[in-house]
């Protein structure tokens, strides 16, 4: 009985999936191109960061990989916020991709623990089928 | 709302009924998963038939509804009907109540989950390797090698390990447990245990081509006594034949047409392409226990393997039908 | 799915105008934005369940190639690598560089980065084929290991993604040329953008997951 | 979506207009060409319509092949081969055939009409995309001429479907029939979205949507994310197949379980794909022949959310027996559970949806009423087999293929056949015939109960799946022999279903709304003209038609709001045309400004729905239709190139398969070139060329101030849009 009266309410409610609005179009407030660039730079930085670490001895593999995966979200995070507008455009562009990155990420992340990926990071011994072409053994 | 109880009752009742009927005369349904005849089996079993009896439940209430409604509120004179849009009680209520059904039935599901997959003390140890089609098996520790039929001694888990040299198939005798996939590149792992002798026949069932239907296994459960005058017998080497006897013309040819490359024949070959034939008459079946074993079979077989198997890995030899004779009477001196 | 709030939606006041005042900026669609740009970004988080999978199964076959064969240790040579990453990271920001440019009606400009872009791919993809000749004749093919297979697809996938990037690129480059693109029409350059930036992001995740990870 | 008044726009400067290589169709084209040119929605959801039943005759008849070899024990009806061909043909085109363009045809004709648009998004990419699924579809079946269809089974496992073992071209078609069907879904699945998200017609919230919009949409998203992840798979195992990769290679490392995984995360969402539409079906028409409103709107649209996000935590459920570990089996069989509760929610608001209502026992409510009552069986089998130890019995027996056919043919089937009757009339005007149809019901629903029932005893018994043959004595003769009976009598009621629309093409209009309904589609026109609404609709409720017809006395019954003539009138669809015309254009014009403003919702306020709901309420009485141009009404204009380039996809298939790399790149080229030309072509010809007026909004029109700029269909867009 609730819905009754939501049903049949006045036009303006329901109107709830309007997302965007567009007094803020999606081309304004955008950086100017000298914000670009220093996006641009600082994206540069992280790299060559990256590639450092890959060179550096002595930290535990688990600790880079870390901050390699940081590394990687920031510049991830960035390009898609400042260079593909996620920014400053609409919720439900940032909800179509993020849902997809999600999930992805959410079900590749059980697909590689079923197979016990990370118990051994690196080196996982392949059971080799102990093929009968091995001449059968009498007794 | 006590009639409908009461139709609840007497539905489920059939249910039941219905349920006993599946699961009992396993001597028509020799394969049946519901006349378990080991631990396994049955601990499966005593989980499904209150599963059944919850989904009977559910069956009938909803069945029920949906018929009282059709009938009950067909198009009859009187004014259009209140219009109802929803109620939020009743809604969550039908939410919760199943979920709470369904918690009642994932906890045992869970549990015995974990039971079933545990290895038994003390048990047996088989490799049983899948081949296109038919299986092999290996007592490593007994040093046996057998083919398609699987020999346990009652009373005693089996643990199976579980490989294949080609595709995917999946290792399933219904009344002893429940089945698991053979698959090439990894060791999956099961276990069988029989509470009385007796053989409890299976087959493949993972699709594994051209004759995934004639890929059936048997085991063959028997007492302790039995099963280690079996182990004797399987570890003796092959008895050669005595001189010109047709036998020892057959293991002449045996060499000669080639079988030597496929089959192990123990103390003559070491072929693994195929079974192990050293102790083949000690077996009731053979080709995937598709066929019993026989004079008659045998020679269909040796005539044209692929024609009465299809797609059978052992070739057409063109034996003729004496040197087929001479073969058969080898191969009946593999005790 | 897409239910949001109340306070976004547009006021019943704006906007009594004809469509031509409206167009481009608030196309006249229920939720006021573009068709094309709604397609593009649904195809975009398609494409990450494609690039995640095709990411992971590198990942999953890390260390199982059979022992003895070509390992990642025995081609990558991250110098080179990162160099032509750190290339394709450029071209983002001239592509945006050049969408800036288009938006504020600067065709110029616009035409010089985008031009930029395109070559900054061009440079990517070449080096990408010559790392691959490379790889091949120290003996890792498609066949060689699972190492091989998964190396080759995925970074293979990509490399076609920047390949059509770049066809785009090319195109719009074109059609500006020809003057077919107005300022009001920068939304079609945007579009390019974002597929252009998400070929961009897969590889920063590409580079770090499949070359520097230890 | 409005009526323009203004003039025609300038047409493309010829100078800089590309190179024209056929001369494009004008106008609205009839006959042949009209059918293979048309971007209609409409016409495009025939053609699906269409084409997925003749697969559905095709899967049928292989069905029943099926089925007579197994009929008896020992059968040699069929070789081991060709049954092995057989059942993963009938799976395939089962699935991939029939129920997704059965869906995709239903969603791809309503849901423009059900939120009040007058075309989709992307009308060519529609296009496209159907042609696409028609051209994956015979690409597949020329298997059977060229040597040997798939016989890998539809989940096609590997390594058994590796060169090694499966030397022939047999699973390169299914392969690539695949791929090619997936770009189908993955362009339906953008457009029919953009389309949903964005032509809403005022004041059509999406808590207004019909619920079978609210599902198709919903399944188009799982489509979304989950094609992608077949691509893959199967872009593996052709690398594997063809260039010798090592993917599924046991010898070489790898694990063949990773197939498994990837095609079972797209293969769980693909079964909600599946049932999702044929469940909206079900919700609007139980409420049409019960004369109530759905019960709970709001929890029937969460609940199908809350399945389509479940969806995406279950796959390994299928996986129960291939050694995944104890852990892995608990989690998944949990959250397998799990999925029951959002679904039974919506089967006990179907329930409640009957209770008290004024039931009208029509054809399209009893298959209706079939699907809640056979679907609850299969889903309850599907719970069953939730639970692991009981699963470890069943799978890959009779039981499984028990349960899959309950909600396949019992769930999805029966939904889409009461949709069949339900909107055959707004198709066709032409009411199906009742008696026939019940008898095709009752013959339906008796058959199939006695063609699946006994596959649940089978399996429990121990009979496995896709055995060509099995021997006598396992206890399986009887209940096997029964359900090939069963078979003869579902094909015996389909052949009713077919006398039933031969019989039906002498039958008397139907009227615009024959059912009484509540949806936006029976408002218009039956057939609806090109143009959907003379007037776009100004929607001010949920179920919107039922609201302009009934309101509620102070008890809450539906009491009619028109006197009960004029309310027949209506039925009898006989109004003085001009006056609705001219009513229609001064309602045109007044709702431009309404419309065209970026929301929708500034004609969404009391007064405007007053003003709306005395005046032409009977808009879809216009007889004769008259045509968009009389309207003013701008339509996209028909095109070659979504055909045109469709076909390039079976010539690059072909190519690959056999190795003749030279046709491959040749049919690579064939693509481009069609999307070259179809993004050089505008979507609408402005009328100088003979052409169209388009919607100032239809999405594919170059802006006003730019007749030059390239659509969306522009080469820069298609090479990612398909
Ligand atoms: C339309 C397609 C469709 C749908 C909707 C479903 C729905 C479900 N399926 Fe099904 N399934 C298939 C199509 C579908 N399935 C196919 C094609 C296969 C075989 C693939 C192959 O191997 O070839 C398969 C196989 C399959 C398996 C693997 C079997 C095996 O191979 O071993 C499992 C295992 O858990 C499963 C489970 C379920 C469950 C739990 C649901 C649930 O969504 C069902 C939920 C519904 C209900 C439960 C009924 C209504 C609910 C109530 C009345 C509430 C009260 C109920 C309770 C409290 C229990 N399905
Ligand atoms: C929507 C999906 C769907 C539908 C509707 C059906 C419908 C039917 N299926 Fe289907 N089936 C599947 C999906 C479906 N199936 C899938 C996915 C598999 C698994 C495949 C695999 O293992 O890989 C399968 C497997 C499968 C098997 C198991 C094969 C095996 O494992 O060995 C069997 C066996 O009986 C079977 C039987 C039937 C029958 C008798 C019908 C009947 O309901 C068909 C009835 C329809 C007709 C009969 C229409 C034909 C019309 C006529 C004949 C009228 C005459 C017209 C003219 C002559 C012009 N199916
Ligand atoms: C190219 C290999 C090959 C050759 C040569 C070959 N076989 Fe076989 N044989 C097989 C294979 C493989 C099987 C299992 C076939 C099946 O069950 O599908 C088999 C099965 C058999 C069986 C049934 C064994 C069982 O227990 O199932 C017998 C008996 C047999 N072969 C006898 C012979 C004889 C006798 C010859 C020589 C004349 C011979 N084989 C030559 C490969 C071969
Ligand atoms: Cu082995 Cu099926
Ligand atoms: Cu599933």
């Amino acid at each position: 009985m609730a819905e009754a009266a939501t049903e049949k309410a006045s036009p303006t409610d329901h109107t709830a999936e309007h997302a965007d609005d567009p007094s803020a179009p999606s081309h304004t407030g955008h950086p100017s191109d000298w914000e670009y660039i220093k996006v641009a730079i600082f994206l540069a930085i992280v790299t060559a960061a990256e590639v450092a670490l890959y060179y550096v001895e002595g930290l535990g593999a688990r600790l880079v990989l870390l901050i390699l995966c940081v590394m990687m979200v920031v510049k991830f995070a960035i390009v898609a916020m400042w260079f593909m507008h996620l920014r400053f455009d609409s919720k439900i562009f940032r909800r179509f991709f993020i849902t997809g990155i999600l999930l992805a990420f959410g079900v590749y992340l059980i697909v590689l623990t079923t197979f016990g990926v990370w118990s051994r990071p690196g080196e996982h011994t392949p059971v080799s089928p102990s093929p009968p072409t091995t001449t059968a053994r009498p007794g | 709302m006590s009639g409908r109880r009461h139709r609840l009752l007497k539905c489920s009742g059939v249910v039941l009924l219905l349920l006993f009927l599946v699961a009992c005369g396993s001597k028509k349904t020799p394969q049946n998963s519901l006349s378990p005849a080991g631990e396994y089996a049955r601990t499966i079993d005593n989980l499904i038939d209150p599963v059944f009896i919850v989904a009977a439940v559910v069956f009938v209430l909803v069945e029920g509804l949906a018929l009282l409604f059709v009938i009950r509120y067909r198009q009859r004179p009187g004014p259009e009907p209140v219009q109802v849009h929803g109620n939020t009680r009743l809604e969550v209520g039908w939410t919760l109540v199943p979920f709470l059904i369904l918690v009642t039935i994932a906890v045992p599901t869970i549990i015995t989950i974990f039971k079933l997959a545990d290895e038994p003390p003390n048990a047996v140890n088989v490799t049983v390797i899948g081949h296109q089609w038919w299986w092999e098996y290996r007592y490593d520790d007994l040093g046996i090698v057998s083919a398609n039929e699987l020999h346990l001694p009652v009373g005693r888990p089996v643990q199976l390990k579980l490989q294949s040299v080609d595709v995917i198939h999946s290792y399933w005798v219904p009344r002893l447990n429940g089945k698991t996939d053979v698959v090439p590149g990894r060791t999956n792992h099961s276990k069988l245990k029989a509470e009385r002798p007796g053989t409890y026949i299976g087959q493949c069932t993972e699709f594994c081509g051209l004759s995934h239907a004639n890929m059936r296994n048997r085991a063959v459960a028997q007492t302790p006594a039995d099963f280690d005058a079996w182990v004797k017998g399987q570890q003796q080497a092959a008895v050669a034949p005595a001189a010109n006897t047709d036998a020892a013309t057959g293991m002449t040819l045996f060499t000669s047409k080639g079988c030597t490359g496929c089959h192990t024949v123990q103390g003559l070959s070491k072929g693994a392409v195929g079974p192990n034939l050293t102790h083949l008459y000690s077996r009731s079946t053979f080709a995937g226990s598709m066929f019993d074993l026989n004079a008659t079979e045998l020679r269909k077989w040796l005539h044209d393997p692929p024609g009465v198997k299809p797609g059978s890995k052992m070739p057409n030899l063109n034996l003729s039908a004496d040197e087929i004779q001479k073969l058969i009477a080898y191969l009946e001196t593999l005790k | 799915m897409t239910v949001t709030h109340d306070e976004e939606s547009t006021p019943t006041t704006t906007t009594e105008g004809s469509h031509d005042e409206l167009a481009p900026e608030h196309p006249p669609t229920s939720t006021g934005l573009s068709n094309e740009k709604l397609a593009m970004w649904a195809f975009l988080g398609s494409e990450c369940l494609l690039f995640g999978a095709l990411i992971s199964v590198y990942l999953l076959f890390r260390g199982r190639s059979a022992p003895g064969t070509i390992t990642p240790k025995d081609v990558y040579d991250i110098p080179y690598t990162s160099v032509s990453a750190f290339v394709l990271l450029m071209s983002s920001l001239t592509m945006v560089l050049a969408l800036a440019n288009h938006q504020r009606g600067d065709f110029r400009r616009f035409r010089v980065w985008i031009l930029t872009t395109a070559l900054l791919g061009a440079a990517f993809v070449g080096g990408q084929m010559y790392e691959f000749t490379v790889f091949y004749e120290k003996g890792l093919k498609l066949s060689t290991n699972l190492f091989g297979s998964s190396f080759f697809v995925l970074t293979g996938f990509h490399g076609v993604h920047v390949f059509l990037g770049i066809l785009m690129l090319m195109s719009l480059f074109t059609l500006s040329l020809k003057g077919r693109i107005p300022e009001s029409r920068s939304e079609v350059i945007e579009l390019g953008g974002l597929y252009w930036h998400f070929v961009d992001i897969v590889w920063i995740i590409i580079f770090t997951l499949v070359y520097l990870v230890p | 979506m409005t009526i323009t008044t203004d003039p025609p726009r300038t047409a493309v400067a010829p100078e800089d207009a590309p190179p024209r290589l056929l001369r494009r169709p004008s106008g609205y084209a009839h006959g042949l060409w009209g059918w293979l040119t048309t971007v209609d929605h409409k016409k495009i959801g025939i053609m699906y319509g269409v084409t997925a039943f003749i697969f559905f005759i095709l899967g049928g008849l292989e069905a029943m092949l099926l089925r007579i070899q197994l009929g008896s024990p020992e059968s040699t009806f069929l070789s081991a081969d060709t049954y092995n061909q057989v059942f993963t043909m009938h799976g395939t085109t089962m699935i991939f055939l029939v129920v997704m363009p059965l869906s995709a045809g239903l969603a791809n004709y309503l849901i423009p009409l059900m939120i009040g648009a007058r075309d989709v998004a992307f009308p060519r990419l529609n296009a496209f995309g159907y042609w696409v699924f028609l051209v994956g579809g015979l690409f597949m079946y020329t298997s059977f001429i060229f040597g040997g269809a798939p016989n890998g089974g539809w989940f096609g496992y590997p390594p058994n479907t590796l060169k090694a073992f499966s030397p022939g071209h047999n699973i390169d078609y299914w392969v690539f029939g695949l791929q090619i069907l997936g770009i189908a879904s993955l362009t339906g699945a953008i457009n029919l979205i953009v389309t949903t998200l964005n032509m809403r017609a005022p004041g059509m919230s999406l808590f207004r949507m019909p619920i079978f919009v609210w599902m198709s949409v919903i399944a188009q998203f799982l489509l979304l994310f989950a094609i992608p992840v077949i691509t893959v798979a199967l872009f593996l195992l052709m690398f594997d197949r063809q260039f010798g990769a090592n993917f599924f290679n046991a010898q070489a490392g790898s694990d063949p379980l990773l197939w498994q995984h990837l095609f079972w995360l797209f293969g769980h969402p693909e079964v909600y794909i599946l049932i999702l539409p044929a469940m909206g079906v079900v919700s609007e028409i139980l409420p049409v022949f019960t004369r109530k409103p759905l019960f709970g709107y709001q929890v029937m649209v969460f609940s199908g959310i809350a399945i389509a996000f479940m969806g995406w935590g279950v796959w390994a459920h299928h996986m129960f027996v291939s050694g995944i570990g104890p852990v892995a089996t608990s989690a998944f069989a949990a959250s397998t559970m799990l999925i029951a509760v959002p679904t039974g929610v919506k089967i006990f608001n179907w329930l409640a949806t009957m209770w008290r209502g004024q039931i009208r026992t029509k054809v399209p409510f009893l298959f209706a009423v079939g699907f809640v009552t056979m679907f609850t069986i299969g889903g309850l089998s599907g719970v069953t087999h939730g639970v692991v130890p009981a699963d470890t019995q069943q799978t890959d027996t009779y039981y499984v293929v028990a349960h899959f056919h309950y909600v396949l043919f019992g769930g999805s089937m029966f939904g889409l056949f009461a949709g069949a009757y339900y909107w055959y009339p707004k198709l066709t005007n032409k009411l199906l015939n009742e008696k026939l149809g019940k008898l095709h019901f009752w013959l339906m629903l008796i058959g199939f109960n006695l063609t699946f029932g006994p596959m649940h005893l089978l399996g429990l018994w121990g009979m496995p799946r896709r055995v060509y043959t099995y021997p006598s004595g396992r206890g399986w003769d009887f209940w096997n022999l029964m359900s090939t009976v069963g078979s003869f009598l579902i094909a015996i009621s389909i052949l009713v279903f077919i006398v039933n629309m031969i019989k039906t093409r002498k039958a008397g209009p139907a009227g615009d709304d024959p059912w009484d309904a509540r949806t936006l589609e029976w408002t218009t026109s039956s057939p609806p003209p090109e143009y959907n609404f003379a007037v776009v609709p100004l929607v001010t409720a949920r179920d919107d038609l039922w609201h302009r017809k009934y309101t509620e006395d102070e008890h809450g019954r539906a009491i009619p709001r028109v006197t009960s003539e004029e309310h027949d009138a209506d039925k009898e669809a006989d109004t003085d045309d001009d006056r609705v015309i001219s009513a229609a254009a001064t309602e045109g014009t007044g709702t431009i400004d309404a419309t065209v403003d970026g929301g929708t919702d500034s004609a969404k306020d009391g007064e405007v729905d007053e003003g709306h709901d005395d005046e032409d309420r009977s808009d879809e009485a216009v007889h004769p239709v008259p045509t968009a141009h009389d309207l003013h009404i701008h339509m996209p204009s028909p095109s070659y190139w979504p055909l045109f380039t469709a076909i390039g996809l079976a010539v690059v298939a072909y190519g690959m398969i056999y190795r003749v790399w030279i046709v491959a790149i040749l049919g690579g080229i064939w693509i481009l070139t069609g999307i070259y030309a179809w993004g050089m072509e505008p979507s609408a010809e402005p009328e100088a060329e003979g052409g169209q007026h388009v919607p100032v909004d239809e999405p594919d029109q170059p802006a006003d101030d730019d007749p030059d700029a390239p659509g969306p269909g522009s080469p820069e867009l298609e090479p990612v849009g398909s």
